[in-house]
């Protein structure tokens, strides 16, 4: 772990809305997929950093894949190559490449596939070769280019059915049919993956949000409820066993 | 001014020596160890751990963050493992990490805070930190911290079974603040940290509701500076045990500051969550200003405001 | 919600119908006329003027601005012209530039705000502000605000001067502001507006000194907002007459903020001098947030937070 | 009068620590020299906007000679072409050209030159023929270059000596010399202007400085002592007859 001013290399946009910020430096230390930094421009506001999911690490350079949704984003979206910002991580606890193993199911949510990029390219260089992503969407997809080549069953799913099935992520895979499935996204997304992998009896791994301070453990703001007590979404996780978490029914 | 001048930036509190007046403010460092990947807890004067309780919290549930203008709101809601665990599991595991390792220590009623600063204080540690501010709790932490009755009611409580150096900690949201800590002082607190966050309320107006599922939260971060710094001044005048000042310190200039308000010490929060690394930046940075300004220790510009 | 809802934006205060919620901040307008190249302050629901005291007033000398973190600290020390010039050359003149014009009203002891009372709401004005806050009056104007007793006399002493509403306006450094509040209501307040600056202390480090001649200083914007909604709302929820809020107001989300927690109008002063185009934006992003989200008049959000 | 997003055109370095800022869209109304603009940029920090003189009007540009001092100015400096700045003006009032007339001097203590400009300027076009500019510096100057062809008669004085005359403004002229005498500058420099001027029996006009807030007259934040009383610096000056003007002592 680290904190440090990055330089910006690439900070392009991907899909309305959708960019990809590429940083040099990234690969000084290993980083695990699932892992995430915490961002933050050296304006002085918004004063907070921003946690992103590290979309991959390719030779020095690590990159992430993020949606402009408020001034923090905005913020990191409006850098242009040679600027600089500061990157603090890799943070948290990712997946276990070692423990996922058979059929393997990657569900994602929106933006919920920024850290499947690099999980996916990890899965299959440890060997894994039944990968299927199932991507969903409110309108026209984004980031599914990243997995051609790396994962050969890609099923899409928009609300809107500008590409795809149309309908959410359910419509676009059965638990039975998989050893573990892999969830992040929105929270009832999330919810109905660990719901239906409950009831077919398939393992399930999510990978949880929630607003962060410090995101290295110290301020116990990113709590989730979990059946072990409040767990620290920061340091705990953001991965954790789909079982363990207690969705807040709101 | 001489340019070559090497500050001491050490500081005497309460007997213990400080190898520099910057403690990291309970609540936000942990117990320490969530900070050694970024640096040893050691570089710093001291610091304040999380607010224990005699029994363990869960903490407030729903959104327990929310960003502001130059500042932030938290309803952490004292989340902690509970005077047992931290007596016997964490005080000794992070005892060698600082030279001032201070418990914060909250409760609900006077009881609850005299059976925990007993235990606590009775462990390794070098100071009892006692919250009587604390703006979340539902059952009235906060109320000690608004009159000077009560405040002195649970210091007076707390003093006979505190063996150690007992700081007491205000809040800004007192109703008469030099009146409370003039009565901490009264009854037996050996030093005065302020401030504690500023009860503060968002709203989301799309929801029509407030942020918080207790309603307010507390206010802390650079937004509220100007006000604790007053608020320090108000009360480093009028008592005369030392102050540790605090309230959106982000610089070594404006932890100066605080010492020229009159604070002995001065503690850091919200900063560090911003970046890890600012507490030791902001002891280089006092170190700096000091020889810049040919200041050769803290007593030369302390309270000169 | 219903897109195409046209919003009803008036408010009814104290009889008087304010066209929107949206007044000037006392001190931050001048008397009106200052903005007409930017905007017909008649686009307001009203504003309220610079504090008049009974005699003329040139202000403190030195340093009267400083900017903070997403606020600023004035001293400004109700320069004015007095109450009489006020009667007599200025009332008339900026009385047809809003539908509610607001004299705020300053003083020292309980005769000047007596006798300036007594002028100002014989003239053509549609209220009285009573400024018990300002913090930057050495003889201590900010003194009655701070107690329920002395806000009660003065407002006592006042009242029976006043034909006209009467407003009061609260300052968040009370001791206790809702006991404040209550006195003021019980007093004879027809209103009352909060929250005036925070007292507040800015140091130069360099120069070892406090920024302003009177040390401290009066802190707005922004960075208070999350405090003073919350104090908007526990007055509102206390009181019967109308509450006017404000602290850091800066956009038409920020002002519905404040009426659902409780404010039958709100006030924007900070904001207004950081543009002069700010206010006029504020009604209209509350009219647009409003048709938005179908609000179709602002009784149906207020206090219900 | 209008405060408005300005596009920048140009934002460059003319001297290390001075640049001059040209934004379109200046010319959309008369300005008198000497008055100012207040300028924001769209970054909530710092919060309140800050006065800088017109320093010229070229057809529909207008721009602006500045000093990083502190965090404003430095977000200023920050600004590259196609950015937007908030830009409220013109405010104030100005120097009267037509009340200037016969051996007029300009005295400029370091970034107090940059009214002096578009001031030489007009008053070249008033018919104006007797113009001589003082100008002093810590450093080496800047903003000299803009006088060329418009004043004849430059005088420079550098503190370290560094081009010109050693030493500070009054050893480059004699109060007596001149009809009128313009000053902009530091206050201890006004101060002697002020005061050798008054000896020497010769009119003096000075520009003054104030921290600002609104810049167009409504918070009384920028007074100045003078003899008819606390006058705003922003909406009654900044320029006023050197006479009526009681510096401070401090
Ligand atoms: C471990 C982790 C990894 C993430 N990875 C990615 C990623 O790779 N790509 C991506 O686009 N987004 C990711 N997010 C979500 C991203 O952090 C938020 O979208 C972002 O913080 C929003 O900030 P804002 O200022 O733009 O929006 P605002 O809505 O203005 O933010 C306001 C506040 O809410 C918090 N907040 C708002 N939405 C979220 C959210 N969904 N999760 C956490 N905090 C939130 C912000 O941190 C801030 O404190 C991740 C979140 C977490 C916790
Ligand atoms: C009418 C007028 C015209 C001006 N014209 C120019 C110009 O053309 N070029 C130029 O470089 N400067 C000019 N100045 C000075 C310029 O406004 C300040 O240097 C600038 O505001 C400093 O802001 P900062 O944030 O960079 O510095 P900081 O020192 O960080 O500013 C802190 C605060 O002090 C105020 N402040 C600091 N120095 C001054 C000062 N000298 N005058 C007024 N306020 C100050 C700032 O506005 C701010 O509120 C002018 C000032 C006035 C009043
Ligand atoms: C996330 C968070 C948790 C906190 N928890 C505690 C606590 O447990 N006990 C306590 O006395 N103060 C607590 N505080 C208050 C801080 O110690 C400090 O008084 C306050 O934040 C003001 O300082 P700052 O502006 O530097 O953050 C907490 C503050 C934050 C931001
Ligand atoms: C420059 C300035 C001058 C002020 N003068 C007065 C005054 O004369 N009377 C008064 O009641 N309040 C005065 N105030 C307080 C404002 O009216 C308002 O209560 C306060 O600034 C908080 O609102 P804001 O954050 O929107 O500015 C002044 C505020 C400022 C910034
Ligand atoms: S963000 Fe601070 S503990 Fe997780
Ligand atoms: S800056 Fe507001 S009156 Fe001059």
């Amino acid at each position: 772990m680290t904190t440090d001013l990055h330089v910006v290399i690439r900070n392009q946009h991907v899909a309305p809305g959708i960019l990809r910020l590429t940083v040099d430096g990234g690969a000084a230390q290993p980083v695990q997929p699932g892992q995430f930094h915490m961002l933050k421009t050296e304006a002085p506001e918004p004063l907070l950093p921003r946690p992103l999911s590290i979309h991959d690490v390719e030779g020095d350079l690590l990159s992430f894949l993020y949606e402009v949704k408020g001034a923090g984003t905005r913020a990191i979206a409006e850098l242009v190559p040679g600027h600089r910002i500061r990157v603090t991580g890799p943070l948290g606890r990712g997946f276990d490449v070692q423990d996922l193993r058979g059929r393997i199911l990657l569900v994602a949510g929106g933006i919920g596939i920024a850290p499947f990029r690099y999980l996916a390219r990890a899965l299959v260089a440890a060997g894994r070769d039944r990968l299927t992503l199932a991507a969903g969407f409110r309108g026209l997809p984004y980031g599914i280019e990243d997995f051609a080549g790396v994962v050969d069953d890609i099923r899409i799913a928009t609300e809107d059915g500008s590409a795809g099935i149309q309908g959410r992520v359910p419509v676009l895979y059965r638990p039975q049919d998989f050893d573990v499935v892999v969830a992040c996204g929105p929270v009832p997304m999330m919810r109905a993956v660990q719901q239906g992998c409950r009831e077919a009896g398939t393992r399930a791994i999510v990978s949880m949000e929630a607003r962060m301070a410090c995101g290295i453990g110290a301020c116990l703001g990113c709590t989730t409820q979990t059946t072990t007590g409040m767990r620290r979404v920061c340091a705990d996780g953001p991965v954790f066993p789909a079982d363990e978490v207690i969705f807040d029914e709101r | 001014m001489s340019a070559d001048i090497v500050p001491d930036l050490s500081v005497e509190l309460n007997g213990v020596t400080l190898k520099n007046p910057v403690i990291a403010a309970s609540g936000t460092y942990g117990f320490g160890e969530e900070l050694l990947p970024f640096h040893h807890p050691s570089v710093l004067g001291g610091f304040s751990t999380k607010g224990i309780t005699l029994y363990p919290r869960q903490g407030n549930r729903g959104i327990r963050l929310h960003e502001t203008r130059a500042g932030m709101m938290n309803s952490i809601g004292l989340q902690n493992p509970g005077a047992e665990v931290f007596v016997r599991d964490i005080a000794p595991r992070i005892r060698g990490l600082t030279g001032c390792l201070i418990a914060n220590v909250g409760g609900s009623d006077i009881d609850d805070y005299v059976q925990a600063v007993a235990m606590i204080a009775a462990a390794d540690v070098d100071m009892i930190e006692l919250n009587i501010s604390c703006p979340n709790v539902k059952c009235g932490g906060m109320a000690f911290g608004m009159r000077a009755e009560d405040a002195a009611s649970v210091v007076r409580a707390v003093r006979p079974v505190c063996p150690k150096p007992l700081m007491v900690k205000l809040s800004p949201n007192a109703h008469d603040l030099v009146a409370v800590a003039l009565a901490c002082q009264e009854a037996g607190a050996d030093s005065l940290s302020l401030v504690n966050t500023f009860n503060a309320l968002a709203i989301d107006v799309h929801a029509r509701k407030a942020v918080f599922d207790n309603v307010t939260a507390g206010l802390s971060g650079p937004a509220i500076l100007p006000i604790a710094l007053r608020m320090t001044r108000d009360v480093a005048r009028a008592v005369r045990v030392p102050v540790i000042g605090m309230g959106g310190i982000e610089t070594g200039e404006d932890a100066a500051a605080f010492i020229m308000a009159g604070a002995t010490a001065v503690q850091v929060g919200t900063a560090g969550l911003v970046r890890p690394d600012a507490l030791p930046r902001i002891v280089e940075e006092l170190a700096a200003f000091m020889a810049r300004e040919g200041i050769a220790n803290l007593g030369q510009i302390r309270g000169i405001v």
